[in-house]
């Protein structure tokens, strides 16, 4: 018999039997590949030439743009006003340290053997945003207080996006449980409710907030716009993220529930302590896929008159100074947008594949 | 509970120990409570408009609108009332949504095929398309179609045109018109008997197969019957369609059918988007079916082609069609964006310009969330039928 | 509680102005607003607390205004909003006066070769959604017999974006505004501002109805801006000024008798407008008059004295 | 310790429970067995209220199971279950396991309820292991982490609901050793199990159940060897036969 | 009727099957045995081409398995297999699952087809069932199920990789009946298993692999009573003294 070791006969596929088979291994793939790559080495060309190739980087002011490619200059000069908004230049420091603090508690969180990366990530979920509401606003410890009309930019993208996740989470926890309670009048009230918000469109629930809100509320009880567009997305956001909890309620088996009886546990620490902490866990790339959709959404407050990333750059591009440069301020945007949502979803996606072995064994 | 013995202990706990009774008195506070919240909101709301001498009731849907819409299914014009308007913004938004749904559910199925493609090629740019498209803000994306593009399109006495009859300019794309002449109720006769023959076809190539077990290629003669028998028809019938041209009068073109920009941008955007989201499910249902059945199906001799269309589809539509309802949910409404690009859907429409003209801010945004929220409603019912319609039969 | 007191409570006036229109309010790279409709507010704050910087600013689009001075998120509305019968009387606001006389008028460009409204016939229009000039514009060309396309956009912004990108033949709006509008367009040269003018576009402040004291406020700031310009009373000389013998002088900056106290103010708060944010000719000049970009003649907002209508009521 | 009188249970209109009268004393041990869907689980599931019954009584301890919570609780805190699939809390340590109920609970402080864990721990032969978490461990290691979790309560009466059907042969000893360790130190036990060697052993009494009702009961010799039923004699009969 | 010969494969770098020959007669009936992960599923699934192999030969019923899609297809028109986890397709009936084949692979008319299968349906003793989805079945009866769909494609070779390892005792028995049933009718049949009482009765010849390889093959008898090799030695004292 063969017995010792024995090598298969093509060890490795050469390049060429590589390209056969991966490109040409049929008459339609053939044509697919052919007509893909025309495709290609058409569109591309161009778009590299006018990013990269023929750009204008750098220079003093609108007049330095003169090669036929984008100017990033523009954004380049601007960069201050997307990132900060009106955020007083003494003060961006406070937003800096606030950004420093972000990358702090997340990027452990990409790193397998990091240690106490749990520990960060609590961090982020809890003191991050206490530091925030004490850094950003200002006013206390002798922080200069920076109004809330003054933000803008990335910064304050980040801050709907990142307040619009924490607040709803809680309520969403909240509001599955409901929805998966025995009582049916409660259970009724969480449908509705969440039914209702997650059908209408995050615009007009941002209209409601920002204009109509006054009107339902007693007089004299008021708060300032940001708080009220908050306040609209978190209620909107919380009906999506009772949705994603419920699928990882559903997912713990029962027995669960039952062991955690028969030991005594009542409703709340059954829940608190056997049966969330491994719901939560389960779906953590849910959340952080609504946390994706929401920081796109964020986009949409433009509409009402706040200026975040998109709204500080639609209302710089038709700065007479400058020719043209719409073209530029888009791309810079959706590069932004890109950057972030592409990194976080390539985390979750690493995460989901990770719990999904973890759950075999 | 209604036990018929003699109980040794006091039946029944103290009721404020019985889950029930407790279960009840929550149930009866939240129930009071959200009634409570309603009504303060209610009784605010119209203390407040009270106070700041707003009108209120639906009076204003009867008065006259006296401002004009670019596109609108049914007739509209300024002396038309402001409830017209609320129709005109519904029936656009419909047509941007299922113009919408219909694209993104093909370009996302072709790729999400594409993304399982044995070309390397195929596959790997399947998978670039959607790792772009998904992660930029539809927003930004209908700004880039409507603004990026309409630049770079011809003014219209520049408009690129095809054979005299379709023009294309940055005011939209312009297509003749089917008028029907004399004659053309025989060519839509025609037409139907086509469609009939069709389905005839189909119960008939069933029916031998069941009896004789040969397979009948229905699929390409169906299509040649669908596309010769009309286009004979239109001949034999002595072609009674006329086509109402546009041609260059003034500014513009005018007559013809006209495919405005606004639209196209929406809708280009709108497909692109959410098709990037549907390839993604598409792909994870067809791999959600397990190996084992593919398997299985090629053990029993079935080839490819069949494997996928009886074993592999049947069950992966399973899958996808309930996250592919929640996209058409979200498609449509995502369509209120149109409002930042000009495009006179409901929100641009009714909550914008009927809203500023008459200032009865409340009673339009309920008629508008009631729309989105019967939509939804109406497409939940229909999935739970087809859910329960497919639903694999267990014990 | 009255308007005035919830505004003493917060420390400053809430002030709805459009999200960017040069001349009228805009703001710069740092947050700071400018223009003739955040100078009234200004002046406004001034009157109030004695300084001028004691407001704030939220941008609104055309079709938010009158649903967030209804609601009560601001508390004074200065946004370019014309004054008309319906809006006055069933939105449930008030309208304090006009600082600014306008009508509507057409943006071409200039390729187009046409020189007069009438040829407009079958033109698409850009126009800002919730305004006056929607209207407008239906009623002019119906009246007229013509066709047209409108397109509307929610800012003036992106209707500026439409315009340039080739998308409509014309834009309409005030005429004030198409100046400010063609000085965004990437090549202002390609585009001229029709002569006609189809519409009275009288703009002013509006503030919620059912507050007279809050209402009078608002009305005799801008009264005494006018005032001040007939009595020839300017920020620069008004120190000197406070010594002056004219009894309308002195009534004006509150040296003699108590206007103030009859409006629930200080009695000098004249002084104060005047002071911080100058009359009305200055604050015109300084925003939209010849020499800025807008470069616009006082025309009908000239004083009554001068051949304009700008005429306010006496103080005292 | 439990007396079970008349009691029914319906699952809608199926009829799962009939009729059973049950009185267990001190420190019994009895072992139930039955074919599948006879209603064993649901039983065993009743003494601690994880089921409710519809008619008849169930008093553990002295204490009646009504819809009173409070006397759930108090009963659930005297009883100790085992279930078929371990149901560990696979977040948690197996100290941490062990250590839930005690500290939530009975309010124990955390030192002494630790320690106490690790007693119990050492009693099933796997304190090494206190600090894994439960999916790091063979399947019997689980369950005799789920006998000691209960334990570590410290329950006068302990139900086994077939402990070791969803064991490996291999395991499947290790976990009874365990379990006859328990019925030597006198606690009361009611175990379902098809495991005649370990119900020959140990139980002072088998329950026969079938179609809801308990047909026969004895001492395992007379069970085992002279069956009164002819229902048990045809379950024994496949049961030894396999 | 197979013919296999020098035959290897491996899985990347991985030598799964090591130099296999083998020959099947027509109404042979052969059973596979050998430790878990020794490759006995991967080569009985070489045999209908569900895996590749790298090296040698393979010949069914005098069709050579090469990469010709005409030729794999016109093999697995003539091999039935069973798999251990039944495979059968969800969305259909038991009676559609049973005719899905037959129409649209051998081009048989409904009728008859239907006909066909609901005479194998009684052969395994289900055609009660044959309207019911297979999720409403119990295990055994779905591995009734798909033998039976297998056998509807009347193929000459039948492939079972362990069709029972995945059943409860109780079912166990209902699907090895079937089987011997069908040994007995003189099909020829390749069997993965670890039942040694099936094998005993209808083999006509036990293959042990381990490692990838044959290790020892004869008939039950001498096999299980005088193995050669130590390996299988080891081995069967493993399986038997369970
Ligand atoms: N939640 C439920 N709803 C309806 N019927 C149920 C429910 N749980 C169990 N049953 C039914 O009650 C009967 C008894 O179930 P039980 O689990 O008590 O049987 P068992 O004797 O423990 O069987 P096994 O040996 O299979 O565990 C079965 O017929 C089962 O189908
Ligand atoms: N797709 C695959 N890729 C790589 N290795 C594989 C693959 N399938 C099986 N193997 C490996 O090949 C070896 C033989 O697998 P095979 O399934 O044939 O074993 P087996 O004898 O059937 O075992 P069992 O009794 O557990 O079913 C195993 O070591 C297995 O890990
Ligand atoms: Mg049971
Ligand atoms: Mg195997």
């Amino acid at each position: 018999m063969g017995g010792s070791v024995m090598k298969p006969p093509v060890s490795r596929l050469a390049p060429v039997q590589w390209i056969r088979q991966n490109l040409f291994s049929t008459w339609y793939n053939t044509l697919l590949t052919l007509a893909v790559g025309w495709l290609l080495v058409t569109s591309v060309v161009p778009v590299f030439d006018w990013l990269i190739f023929g750009a204008t980087f750098s220079g003093d002011g609108p007049g330095d743009c003169v090669g036929k490619g984008a100017c990033w200059l523009f954004i380049n000069q601007r960069l201050n006003f997307f990132i900060y908004g009106f955020y007083p230049d003494a003060e961006q420091w406070r937003v800096d340290i606030m950004f420093a603090l972000l990358a702090l508690s997340f990027v452990p969180q990409f790193i397998d053997r990091f240690p106490g990366r749990t520990w960060f990530g609590l961090f982020g979920l809890t003191g991050l945003p206490l530091c925030g509401y004490i850094l950003i606003p200002g006013g206390w410890f002798g922080l200069e207080p920076v109004d809330s009309s003054k933000w803008g930019g990335l910064m304050l993208t980040l801050v709907i996006a990142y307040v619009g996740i924490i607040a709803s989470l809680p309520i969403g926890v909240l509001l599955a449980l409901g929805r998966r309670s025995e009582m049916p009048i409660i259970r009724g009230l969480c449908i509705v409710f969440i039914e209702v918000w997650r059908a209408v469109p995050l615009i007009t629930v941002l209209f409601m907030a920002s204009v109509m809100l006054p009107l339902f509320l007693p007089e004299g009880m008021n708060f300032e716009k940001l708080l009220r567009a908050l306040i609209g997305i978190t209620l909107w956001q919380s009906a999506y993220m009772a949705e994603v909890i419920r699928g990882g309620l559903q997912a713990i088996p029962r027995g669960q529930y039952e062991a955690a009886s028969a030991l005594g546990l009542g409703y709340w620490r059954r829940m608190g302590l056997v049966i969330l902490p491994q719901a939560l866990k389960l779906v953590i790339p849910g959340i952080v896929n609504t946390f994706i959709a929401l920081f796109k959404d964020t986009t949409l407050v433009l509409i009402i008159g706040l200026f975040d990333v998109l709204g500080a750059v639609q209302s710089t591009v038709t700065d007479p100074a400058w020719q043209n440069v719409a073209t530029e301020g888009y791309v810079f945007v959706a590069f932004c947008f890109w950057v972030f949502c592409f990194g976080i979803s390539r985390y979750s996606q690493n995460l989901e594949r990770k719990l999904d072995t973890g759950h075999k064994t | 509970m209604n036990s018929q013995q003699p109980v040794s202990k006091p039946s029944g706990p103290k009721p404020w120990y019985d889950p029930r009774v407790r279960a009840l008195v929550f149930q009866a506070l939240a129930l009071a409570a959200v009634f409570w919240a309603g009504w303060v909101l209610i009784d605010n709301t119209l203390a407040n408009m009270e106070s700041r001498g707003i009108s209120t009731g639906f009076g204003f849907l009867d008065q006259s609108a006296g401002f004009g819409i670019i596109m609108h299914l049914i007739p509209y014009d300024a002396t038309m009332s402001y409830g017209r308007t609320f129709w005109v913004g519904l029936l656009n938004t419909l047509l941007v949504s299922f113009l919408g749904i219909v694209a993104a559910t093909i370009l996302g199925f072709l790729l999400g095929v594409a993304r399982l493609s044995s070309n390397w090629l195929v596959a790997r740019l399947a998978l670039v398309y959607i790792e772009v498209i998904r992660n930029i803000p539809l927003l930004l994306q209908i700004f880039f179609w409507y603004f990026a593009v309409l630049r770079n399109l011809p003014a219209p006495r520049q408009s690129l045109e095809l054979a005299g009859l379709a023009f294309l300019n940055n005011r939209g794309l312009y297509l003749p018109d089917p008028v029907a002449q004399e004659g053309a109720g025989a060519l839509f006769a025609i037409c139907l008997l086509a469609v009939v023959a069709v389905v005839v076809l189909r119960i008939w190539a069933k029916r031998r197969q069941r009896a004789t077990g040969r397979i009948f290629p229905t699929f390409r003669v169906g299509l040649a019957i669908l596309v010769l028998v009309p286009a004979l028809g239109y001949l034999a019938t002595g072609a009674p369609i006329a086509w109402d041209v546009p041609e260059l009068r003034g500014f513009n073109y005018r007559g013809g059918l006209t495919l405005i920009p606004e639209l196209a941008a929406l809708w280009v955007a709108l497909s692109l988007y959410t098709a990037a989201f549907i390839a993604e499910i598409v792909r994870s249902g067809i791999l959600s079916v397990s190996k084992g059945q593919t398997e299985a199906s090629k053990a029993l001799g079935l080839p490819n082609g069949l494997t996928l269309r009886l074993v592999v589809i049947p069950q992966a539509m399973r899958v996808i069609i309930p996250p592919l309802t929640s996209q058409y949910l979200n498609l449509t409404k995502n369509s209120s964006l149109a409002t930042a690009i000009g495009y006179p859907d409901l929100v641009a429409v009714f909550m914008g310009t009927t809203l500023n003209q008459t200032g009865q801010a409340v009673e339009v945004v309920a008629m508008t969330m009631a729309v989105y929220l019967s939509i939804s409603l109406f497409i939940s019912l229909l999935m739970n039928l087809y859910n329960r319609a497919v639903a694999i039969k267990e014990r | 509680a009255t308007t005035l007191e919830n505004i003493k409570k917060k420390g400053h006036v809430q002030c709805g102005v459009t999200t960017g229109l040069p001349g009228f309010s805009q703001p710069d790279e740092k947050g700071n607003w400018t223009g003739l409709d955040v100078d009234t507010c200004r002046a406004v704050a001034a009157a109030v607390f004695g300084d001028a910087k004691a407001v704030e600013f939220t941008p609104l689009t055309a079709k938010e205004r009158f649903t967030a001075l209804q609601s009560g998120e601001i508390d004074v509305l200065s946004r370019n909003t014309t004054w008309t019968l319906t809006r006055d009387a069933s939105l449930g606001l008030n309208f304090t006066g006009v600082n600014y006389y306008d009508g509507q008028g057409f943006l071409v460009s200039k390729e187009l070769g046409v020189s007069d409204a009438k040829d407009l016939d079958g033109a698409t229009v850009c126009i800002q959604s919730g305004t006056t000039t929607e209207l407008n514009l239906a009623d002019y060309f119906r009246a007229k017999g013509m066709e047209f396309t409108p397109i509307v956009f929610d800012t003036s912004e992106q209707t500026v974006q439409g315009f340039s990108s080739g998308r409509c033949d014309v834009l309409t709006s005030d005429r004030s505004q198409l100046a400010a509008l063609r000085s965004k367009l990437p090549d202002p040269n390609s585009a001229v501002i029709l002569p006609n003018i189809i519409s009275k576009e009288p703009l002013g402040p509006v503030v919620r109805q059912g507050d007279d004291e809050w209402f009078n406020i608002v009305k005799w700031v801008l009264f005494v801006q006018i005032n001040a310009e007939e009595l020839g009373v300017t920020s620069a000389n008004v120190d000197d000024m406070k010594k002056s013998d004219n009894p309308s002088v002195k009534r004006l900056l509150g040296t003699d008798g108590d206007m103030g106290a009859k409006l629930g103010l200080a009695a000098d708060f004249g002084y104060h407008i005047i002071k911080q944010v100058g009359n009305y000719g200055e604050m015109y000049d300084r925003n939209v008059g010849p020499g800025t970009p807008l470069d616009l003649e006082r025309g009908l907002n000239a004083l009554w004295s001068d051949g304009g209508i700008m005429y306010a009521p006496p103080v005292r | 310790m439990i007396q079970v009188e008349g009691m029914h249970k319906w699952y809608g209109e199926f009829h799962v429970l009939r009729d059973l009268n049950l009185s267990v004393r001190r420190g019994e041990r009895i072992v139930i067995c039955g074919p599948s869907g006879s209603g064993k689980s649901t039983f065993i599931r009743c003494i601690n209220r994880l089921e409710e019954h519809q008619q008849g009584k169930i008093i553990v301890d002295g204490v009646e199971l009504t819809d009173d919570v409070r006397q759930i609780d108090s009963v659930r805190r005297e009883v100790g279950m085992v279930f078929q699939h371990f149901n560990l809390f696979p977040h948690l340590t197996v100290l941490e396991n062990c250590c839930l109920a005690p500290v939530w609970v009975r309010k124990v402080p955390r030192k002494e309820a630790e320690q106490t864990a690790m007693e119990y721990l050492e009693r099933v032969k796997i304190p090494d292991q206190a600090h894994k978490y439960p999916g790091q461990l063979s399947g019997g290691q689980q369950q005799r982490v789920a006998i000691a979790r209960a334990l570590c309560m410290k329950p006068k009466i302990m139900l086994f609901d077939e402990p070791t059907s969803a064991l490996d042969p291999e395991m499947i000893k290790e976990v009874l050793d365990v379990m006859i360790e328990l019925a030597g130190s006198g606690m009361t036990m009611l175990c379902v199990t098809h495991e005649m060697g370990f119900a020959k052993t140990v139980a002072d009494r088998v329950i026969f159940m079938d179609g809801g009702e308990i047909v026969e009961q004895g001492p395992p010799k007379a069970f085992f060897s002279n069956p009164r039923e002819p229902r048990t004699q045809k379950f024994l009969e496949q049961i030894l036969q396999h």
